[in-house]
Order: structure tokens, then C-alpha cells, then sequence
């Protein structure tokens, strides 16, 4: 079995795709970055639902990280499968499920050795219909789609102008940041949410912010070419 | 307040063992799940699966046992479980007919429990979903199935198991299921927010002289705030709307199952006057009450509260309710 | 916090209300006074007659039923009831040969209950008094009899009850009483006062981080502080301090019955991952357990704590207290 | 049914006795005197034992005035033993039983159409005497017994020098006064208190307060002559 450093320092660079092992030492990183703002995202759904989220995220994450650090992989796609089924298992809650069929969206694509803006657009993208097969929550619904849909979007077009996978990383994770910021003011029509109405507008959404600190640490921690 | 235990998660775990040590139902644990099953009801064809998330002791692990659930399954404290532990219980409770899913309709129930009766629909069970939705305040009348589940849990939970050991059919088991369900109304107060289990901070601030209404079992907001009120004044107010929306669904209350559900600080001796202020409201409005509770059903940690869950009950619903039931969190010898 | 009822002797009368409401086990009210008979419990010779404050509730109001109490008189909130109104009892529950008073040693029990046989026995009645002094921390064991009662009640009104069932004859009940008075040892831990009913102040200051040792049911302080521990490390140490107890009387534990007993805000999720830390316990002590249960017992209006209460059992005791009861405080079925 | 003025003005004077009327008046002036102190008595309480014993005197106490406003009297003893009822009756609690059998003394003495310093030293004494089968509580023990044996002992010197009512129960009230101030700073021994010891030592016991307002109350209204 492979050993990883999991701490390692990386630097992003301009390198159009990453390995196998590479993947697992970024989406690992990234779930640390997740599962270090737990209180934070506690305290947003403390005011938007039962002040859980960052508890819950934090577990997936830790869930996912372990399954990473023990598995045989063989394609990028596992890396992403594996997190969103460690996520589905260990979470529960709202977000399990959803977070769960949004990684594992990379099962239904073709299997591939390498990471790149390419690939990673299938995955979310494939990520993102499974997701609506769960919810019929729409971006202005204030629910992680805020954050999901326009990073989506943003990788779309990179990808279309053949960007490199820091740079449509980058857009990604800018564009996750947008959408989880658009949602503080809105009305929740999701989720616990739901029942509070204006009480609930202020805040900004916990489960779109949780999508948004994930692309964020992708993009900061994609390795040097 | 502290907690006497701060880690959710090893208390959740330690909680199931306390569960597992009782005397009185035997219950066995799911593998390393949160969940247990109880494997002597032998008359049914048909199995009942409840779950959700902790925090709301006794439920959901403690309604396993004769005459009511065969299999319970919790997620961490105010978490659905998830999908994996939930289908475990699906195949642990060996149904013959089809096994129906009992749980409060909140997002996260919703998705957790469809996708684990979506896995065994695929590996050929039969699985029903019945989403509680008893609380009047969560939702208007013409969006019924958006409310959420509380209290209500329980009485959905008893009706559905005795119709069950009847050896009733998959279709009727549902059938009862739905209408016990939508017959079940509740409403509920509290006076203070509960006390998030990790931080010992409370989960929303609530100021002092003010009582919030229609909050939800895991520890969120309620839907509106309004002035302190004693329970003479607040019970008969709550009381109006409860049989308001009974009138809404033209199904005007003609017997009634009751139950005071304390949800976790409010004491019993304030549950008692709460039940006698009910009470002498149904009397006042000629309502005969079949059956009528106080107590912990089904908790939101330690929160300051209470809700009233009425049942209105016909020739059919009477007789299930009535049937002898035991377990940890409710039991009818 | 901020009780739904702010006038202590109304929500006393309006929780009798309640009970008196309850569907299941029907009870009789005594005259204007807060106290209920359960007639049927028909093949007793000795009738069982209990009460203390209120404040308690389940208890005391709710222990009358089938296999246990007869009678049950309250006080208003932390104040035993009256000469008179324990008289009343005396006389309605119509003992064909005698009557035995079940309390918790305290002064004002002891007093009041002392006037009220007194009376009945100048009116030539056979009454007897068992003070039940089960928490160990408030006297040294030499000084037993000046020992409080707290949730140990239970197990002796059950044993004493169950012993009245079996148409024993007034002496052996007594001596049933007495029996299971001695062998019943509790000890109880508060994190934070009951907020007096009145004012909505606690009862007693308690800094964040201390918890009480071996607070009284009713409100007042505990013997002694001590720094503030979680369940797993607390839970062992009370069940040396318990084990040693029986010791000192050489009375090994050789089989238990165990009662975790919530005291008004102390989550049912902790009184479950208590019993599982008393159960680990014993299991490693050897100790079998006939019956384990956990819940809200006898409360302490919201004081935030818990009280583990032990019974050693041998061939006599074990089958009382294993016998069919039902009640709002407690059943077995 | 005579009409009692319960509130008419009476200033204190130095006649030998005082009628059933005057009696009847003046007990139920001390008796709400002590009701008057329901929150203070319960704050004391709070320290030592269970926070109640101002609501529960209280509650005693309109009892006892309600019951003295209806009743047809036909002795002054009757004056004490109602009152003694009606705080047994009504009270519960450990005072109940106590201050209950402590006015009903009065029932052991000889019937008396007025209230003088020997009526009243003997009720009182007798009072005493039915206490003590109730506890074995002493002067020292910090209970009532602090407040009620001094005064009864000033009572006894009193008489003896065949001093006026007024002077009497000037004598009495304050020795109650000075016994229950003794009691902060002892250990308690007796009722609730008991289990604390030290953490109890400070606070002044709440019944010898109760008994040492009400003879004040007696001394304070006392009619003139
Ligand atoms: N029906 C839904 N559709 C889309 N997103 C949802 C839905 N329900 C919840 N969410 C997302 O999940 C987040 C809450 O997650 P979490 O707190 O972990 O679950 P729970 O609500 O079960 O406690 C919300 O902020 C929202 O982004
Ligand atoms: N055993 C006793 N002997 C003498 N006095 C007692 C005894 N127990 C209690 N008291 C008196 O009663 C007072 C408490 O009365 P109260 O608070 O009304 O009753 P309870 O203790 O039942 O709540 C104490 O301050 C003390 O003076
Ligand atoms: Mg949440
Ligand atoms: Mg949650
Ligand atoms: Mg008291
Ligand atoms: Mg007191």
C-alpha cells in the first residue's frame, strides 16, 4: 500500500493534470481544510437550522480522509466515489446524503488515471444531476446549490477554453465563494431552514459555504507541475 | 447548563449500551450500527422500521419492542443515520411481506431513509415511507406534507405496529400508517433553547419572557415567537389552533387519543397541570378521549418546552392504539 | 429558567387534575385533598398507604396502582402533606388489617405522618411507618435511620406492595418493608439547583464546574462539592462509594436491582449512558442484574443531576420486586 | 358572629389582660405580621434547607386568620388552639407539625375568658412541653427550639414577678429575638439542615425567626387597657 504524505507542502502551478496519488493527497488536504472550520459552520447552522453542520461535515471528512489513506486506488474517479461514499456512511443528516451522491458522481464517468479540468468537470457535473435527483432545490433556494451550480458553471467554461486545472480551479473555488456569499438574505426554502423564513434571511447558508471551503482548498493546494 | 458527558458521539454509543442493559425488552444491537432490533414480534408479515436522529431520548432506539417497532436505527445527536445503518435494519427485521419506514419528515430523514429504501427496493424488498408530519406549526394546512414530524412520531409508530401483529398486509399496514398520520396534529412551546451537547451553549437565545412556538425536535427555532403565557392561558390558545386544523381537513375531532410531551426540562409536575388544562379544554368542547398521556416521549436534549399531539380516532384507529405495548419509551400494558 | 406555571399551590391542584385525567390506571380522588386511592388492588389484607412533597412528580400522586401504592398524598411543592390529609388516606383505602406508611425520612415526613398514625391508631387502627433511608451520602452508616430517602421509595414501595399482593399478613409486609429499606442504597450528583417555583430563582448556587454530592430531592443543598467530572469517570466512583456501603453492613451485592434516576433536566440520553457505565460496572464486579431501568422517577422539580439507586436482592426480594405494577411513575408489565 | 376590626390602630399599654375579642384580634395581627415576612423567611430557608418556609408560614398563617375570623369562641384558649389547627392542617413541612402542636398547648390548660401573663406563660409552656415530643432538638441545635425555650423562660420570670401583659411579652418577644439571632453560626442538628454542618453554620434558622416575629407581633399590638 502506498504511503502519503498527507502534509506535505504543495505550491500551485500551471500543470494541466495531476496523478492518481496526487488527487488523493489534494482532495485529502481539502477535507482537512473542511473539517478545520467545523465551528465556524456550526455556528452558521445555529441560526439557520439545529447547529450541526460543521459536527457533521467534520465527521465525513475524517470518514473520507481515513478511507483515503487505506485504499488501493485505481483511477482519479475512486478518489472522489470513495470520499462521497465515507461521507454517505459516516455523516447522516441532510448533507450526508446530498454531499454523498455530489462526490459520487464520478462513478457514472469514464474511469481515468489522471486529474485534470476535463475530469473534473465530468465528475461534478455528473456530481450535480445525481444531486437533483435528491432535491428540487434550485440556486435561490439557499441550499449548498448556491455554492454548487455556479462553481459548476465557472469549471464549464474553463474547461471550454481549455483552461489548466489551477486556473479552473481557481474560477471554481471564486465562483463556490460567490454563490455561498449570495446566500446570506435569502429566504430558505430547504431544509430545516424552511420553517423560519425571515428569522433565517441574515445568515449565510452552512451547507454552501461547506462547498465553497472544499473548491477553496482544492485550488490552494493543488500541487506544483 | 453542563451536560454530565460532552463527546455526542461516545454518548450517543454509550447511550445504546444503557439501552442494551435493561431488563424487560430484550433487544438485540444492528451490527456496529446505532441501531437494534426486536425480533419477537412473530405474527407480523410486515415490519416496522423507525428512525432518526439522538438527542431526542427515548426515541428513537427505545420504541423497539412488543407491539410496536421491530427495528430503530439513530444517527449522532439531531443527524438522520445514515443510509448504510438504515438498510442494515431494513435486513435485519427479516420481513416476509415488506417493511415500512416510520420516521419525522425533515430533509434529512427524507434523503437518508430514501436512499436506503431506494437500495433495498433494488435488491427486491418491498419498503413503504411514512413520513410523520404532525406539526401544525411547521407548515400551512395546503402544504400538509411539507410539515414536520414530532410527538406525532409515536402515535403514527404505535398504530402502524399494532396493525402489524393484526398480520394485516403490506397495503393496510401503509394505509393505517398514512391515516394515523394524517390524523395526528401537534403543536409545540418552549421557554428556553436546548443546550448543544459539545459547546453547552444554548442552540438558539431566547429572551427571558418570551416563549418561542412550532420549534422542532432538534433543538432549531420555532416558527415564531410570542409572549410568556401560563400554561392556563397558553394550553386552551394551543388548544384552539390544534382543533382549528382539524376543522381545515373537514375532519372535526369526534374522539381523541392525547399525548403532553415534555421535551426535556420542563417538569412533570408542570406536565400534569398541562395534561389536566387539556383535558378540561376537551371536555369543555365534548371531545371523548380515548386515551391520554404525559411524560419524556420524545425529547430536544434538555430544551425548556412542551407540545400537545392530538389523534383523532375512528373505529378503526381506536382498537391500535389501544393494543398492549412495551418499551423503554412508551408502553401500554 | 422560567416554569409555565408561576403559582405553586394551583399547579399542584392542576397536576392532580392531570392524573386524574390519565386513561390506563383509574384513580379516586380523597376529599378536597391532593390525594388519590386505587381501590382494586383487591386481595390485600394490608394496604399501602405512601406521600411526601410534591415537587417529585411522577411521584408521589403517581405510585398508586395495580401492584403498587393504594393511597398517595402530597404535599404542596417541597413540603410534606399534613396530619390531616395523610388521615384521610389512612381511612379510604379501608385496610382490612392494617396500614403501612411508606415515606422518605425526613423531619417533615417523619412529623406529619408520625401525627397522622398516631391518630388512626387512638382510633384503633393498625398502622405501621417505614422511613425509607436509602441516600447514602447524608449520614455515616452507624447513623443509618438518620439517613434521607430519595428514589429508593420505588424500590421499597414495589417490594412492600408486590409483598401486600401475595395477601401477606401485617407483620410480614412490614418486615418486606423494612427488608428492602435496608438493602436499598442511592446516591445522587447535581450539576445545577431546581429553580424555585415562585421566584424562577434556583434553589441553591452552584459555580459552573462543581457538582453537588448527594443533593436531597427537595430542592436543598448536597453534602459536599466537588469538581465537575463527565459520566464515565463519575459514574465508577458512585458505585464504589455504593458497593462500600453494603459492605460496611457486610452485606455483599450478590444480585442488584438498579434505578437511574433523571432529576428533572438531566437528558434521558444521559440517563442512559449512565446505566450503561453502572452496568459495565457491575458486569465487571460480577454483580448479575435482575432489572435495570432508567428515567424520571422521582425528580427534584428541574434540578439537573441524577441518582443511582441499588437494591441487593435475594430469593424473597427478587420476585416482589420482578411483579407486575402499573403506574405513571412506574410499571412493569 | 361578632365582627373582628382587625385593623383597627391599638397601641401598646400596661393593663393586666386583654378579653377574647382583644385576643382574637391580636393573634391575628402577629399572624400576619409572620405572613409578611414569607420572603425573607424563604430567602433564609434557601440556605439551610429547602427554600420554603416563608411560603409555607405563610400559608399557615391566612389560614390561621381565616379560621379565627369565622370562628364563635368561647376562651382564650381557643384563640391558640384554632391557630394551631388550622397551621397543622394547612401548612405540611416540618413547621407545620411543630408550630401545629406548639399553639395548640393551650388545649391542656384550663378554659379562660381573658389573656393575661399567667394564661399565656402557662399555653405557651404547655406548647413547649407537646414540641418536645415531637423532636429532640435543643436550645443549641439551631432550630425553633432556640427561639421558643428563652422565651419561654423570660415568660416564666415574668410571671413570677407578676408582670403586666405588655411588660411580658415585651420580655418574651425579645428574648425570641435574641435566641433566634443565636442560631447563625451554629450546626445545625435537626430537620433539613442537618447534612450540611458547616456549609449551613452561618445563615439564621428560619424557624426560631418565624417564632420570634410572631411574639414580636404580640408585644408590637397589644391594645392599650
Ligand atoms: N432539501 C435540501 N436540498 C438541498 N440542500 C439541502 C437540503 N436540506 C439541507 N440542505 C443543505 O444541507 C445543509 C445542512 O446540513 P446539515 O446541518 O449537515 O444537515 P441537517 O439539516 O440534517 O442538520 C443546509 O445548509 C443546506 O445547504
Ligand atoms: N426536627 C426538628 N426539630 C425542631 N425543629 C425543626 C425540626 N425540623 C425542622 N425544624 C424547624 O422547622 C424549620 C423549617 O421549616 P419548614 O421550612 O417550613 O419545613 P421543611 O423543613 O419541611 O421545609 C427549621 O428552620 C426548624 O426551625
Ligand atoms: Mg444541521
Ligand atoms: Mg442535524
Ligand atoms: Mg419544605
Ligand atoms: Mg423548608
Amino acid at each position: 500500500m502506498p504511503v502519503v504524505l498527507f502534509h506535505q507542502t504543495l505550491t500551485r502551478g500551471d500543470e494541466m493534470s495531476i496523478n492518481i496519488e496526487q488527487t488523493r493527497s489534494l482532495v485529502a488536504r481539502a477535507l482537512e481544510d473542511l473539517a478545520a472550520k467545523r465551528d465556524d459552520l456550526n455556528e452558521l447552522d445555529r441560526g439557520l437550522g439545529d447547529g450541526d453542520h460543521g459536527t457533521t461535515i467534520a465527521r465525513g471528512a475524517k470518514a473520507a480522509t481515513d478511507a483515503l489513506r487505506e485504499a488501493n486506488l485505481g483511477s482519479v474517479n475512486e478518489v472522489f466515489t470513495l470520499t462521497g461514499r465515507a461521507m454517505m456512511r459516516s455523516m447522516g443528516g441532510a448533507s450526508g446524503v446530498l454531499f454523498g451522491v455530489f462526490f459520487q458522481g464520478a462513478k457514472a464517468c469514464a474511469a481515468s488515471p489522471v486529474l485534470d479540468t476535463r475530469t473534473l468537470h465530468a465528475f461534478l457535473k455528473s456530481g450535480l444531476e445525481a444531486l437533483k435527483q435528491k432535491t428540487k432545490a434550485e440556486p435561490g433556494d439557499k441550499t449548498m446549490l448556491d455554492a454548487v451550480v455556479p462553481a459548476i458553471t465557472a469549471l464549464e467554461q474553463a474547461n471550454q477554453a481549455s483552461a489548466t486545472l489551477g486556473t479552473a480551479l481557481e474560477q471554481t473555488a471564486a465562483a463556490a465563494e460567490r454563490g455561498a456569499r449570495s446566500t446570506a438574505g435569502l429566504l430558505p426554502r430547504f431544509g430545516r431552514a424552511r420553517t423560519l423564513g425571515e428569522r433565517a434571511a441574515a445568515v449565510q447558508d452552512p451547507g454552501a459555504t461547506s462547498v465553497s471551503v472544499f473548491l477553496r482548498g482544492l485550488a490552494d493546494h493543488l500541487p506544483e507541475g | 447548563m453542563r451536560y454530565f458527558t460532552h463527546d455526542p458521539e461516545s454518548a450517543v454509543e454509550h447511550a445504546l449500551a444503557g439501552l442494551l442493559g435493561f431488563t424487560g425488552v430484550s433487544l438485540q444491537r444492528v451490527g456496529t450500527h446505532l441501531a437494534v432490533v426486536y425480533p419477537e414480534n412473530g405474527n407480523r408479515k410486515v415490519k416496522v422500521v423507525v428512525g432518526g436522529g439522538s438527542g431526542h431520548e427515548p426515541l428513537f432506539l427505545g420504541i423497539a419492542g412488543p407491539g410496536l417497532a421491530d427495528g430503530a436505527v439513530a444517527g449522532q445527536v439531531f443527524a438522520a443515520p445514515s443510509p448504510d445503518a438504515i438498510y442494515a435494519v431494513i435486513e435485519a427485521v427479516h420481513a416476509d411481506e415488506g417493511v415500512v419506514l416510520v420516521y419525522g419528515n425533515y430533509s434529512g430523514d427524507v434523503l437518508n431513509f430514501g436512499v436506503a429504501a431506494d437500495d433495498a427496493k433494488a435488491n427486491g424488498l418491498q419498503v413503504a415511507e411514512v413520513r410523520v408530519h404532525d406539526d401544525i406549526a411547521s407548515a400551512e394546512i395546503s402544504r400538509l406534507e411539507d410539515r414536520r414530524g414530532i410527538a406525532g412520531d409515536i402515535f403514527v409508530i404505535k398504530a402502524i405496529s399494532a396493525a402489524a401483529d393484526l398480520g394485516m398486509s403490506f397495503r393496510d399496514v401503509v394505509r393505517v400508517g398514512e391515516k394515523t398520520n394524517f390524523q395526528t396534529r401537534s403543536l409545540g412551546v418552549a421557554s428556553r433553547a436546548a443546550t448543544a451537547i459539545d459547546t453547552g451553549q444554548p442552540m438558539f437565545e431566547l429572551p427571558e419572557g418570551e416563549i418561542e412556538i412550532g420549534m422542532g425536535l432538534h433543538g432549531e427555532m420555532g416558527v415564531r415567537r410570542s409572549a410568556y403565557q401560563p400554561a392556563e392561558v397558553l394550553v386552551p390558545q394551543m388548544m384552539e389552533m390544534l382543533v382549528a386544523d382539524f376543522e381545515q381537513t373537514k375532519l372535526p375531532l369526534a374522539r381523541a387519543a392525547v399525548m403532553i410531551n415534555g421535551l426535556g426540562s420542563t417538569t412533570v409536575l408542570e406536565l400534569l397541570a398541562i395534561s389536566g388544562h387539556v383535558r378540561k379544554f376537551l371536555d369543555l368542547h365534548s371531545v371523548p378521549v380515548a386515551y391520554q398521556a404525559a411524560g419524556q416521549f420524545a425529547t430536544s436534549l434538555d430544551m425548556a418546552g412542551f407540545s400537545i399531539t392530538i389523534s383523532g380516532l375512528d373505529d378503526e384507529l381506536e382498537p391500535l392504539l389501544a393494543a398492549p405495548c412495551q418499551s423503554f419509551c412508551f408502553t401500554r400494558p
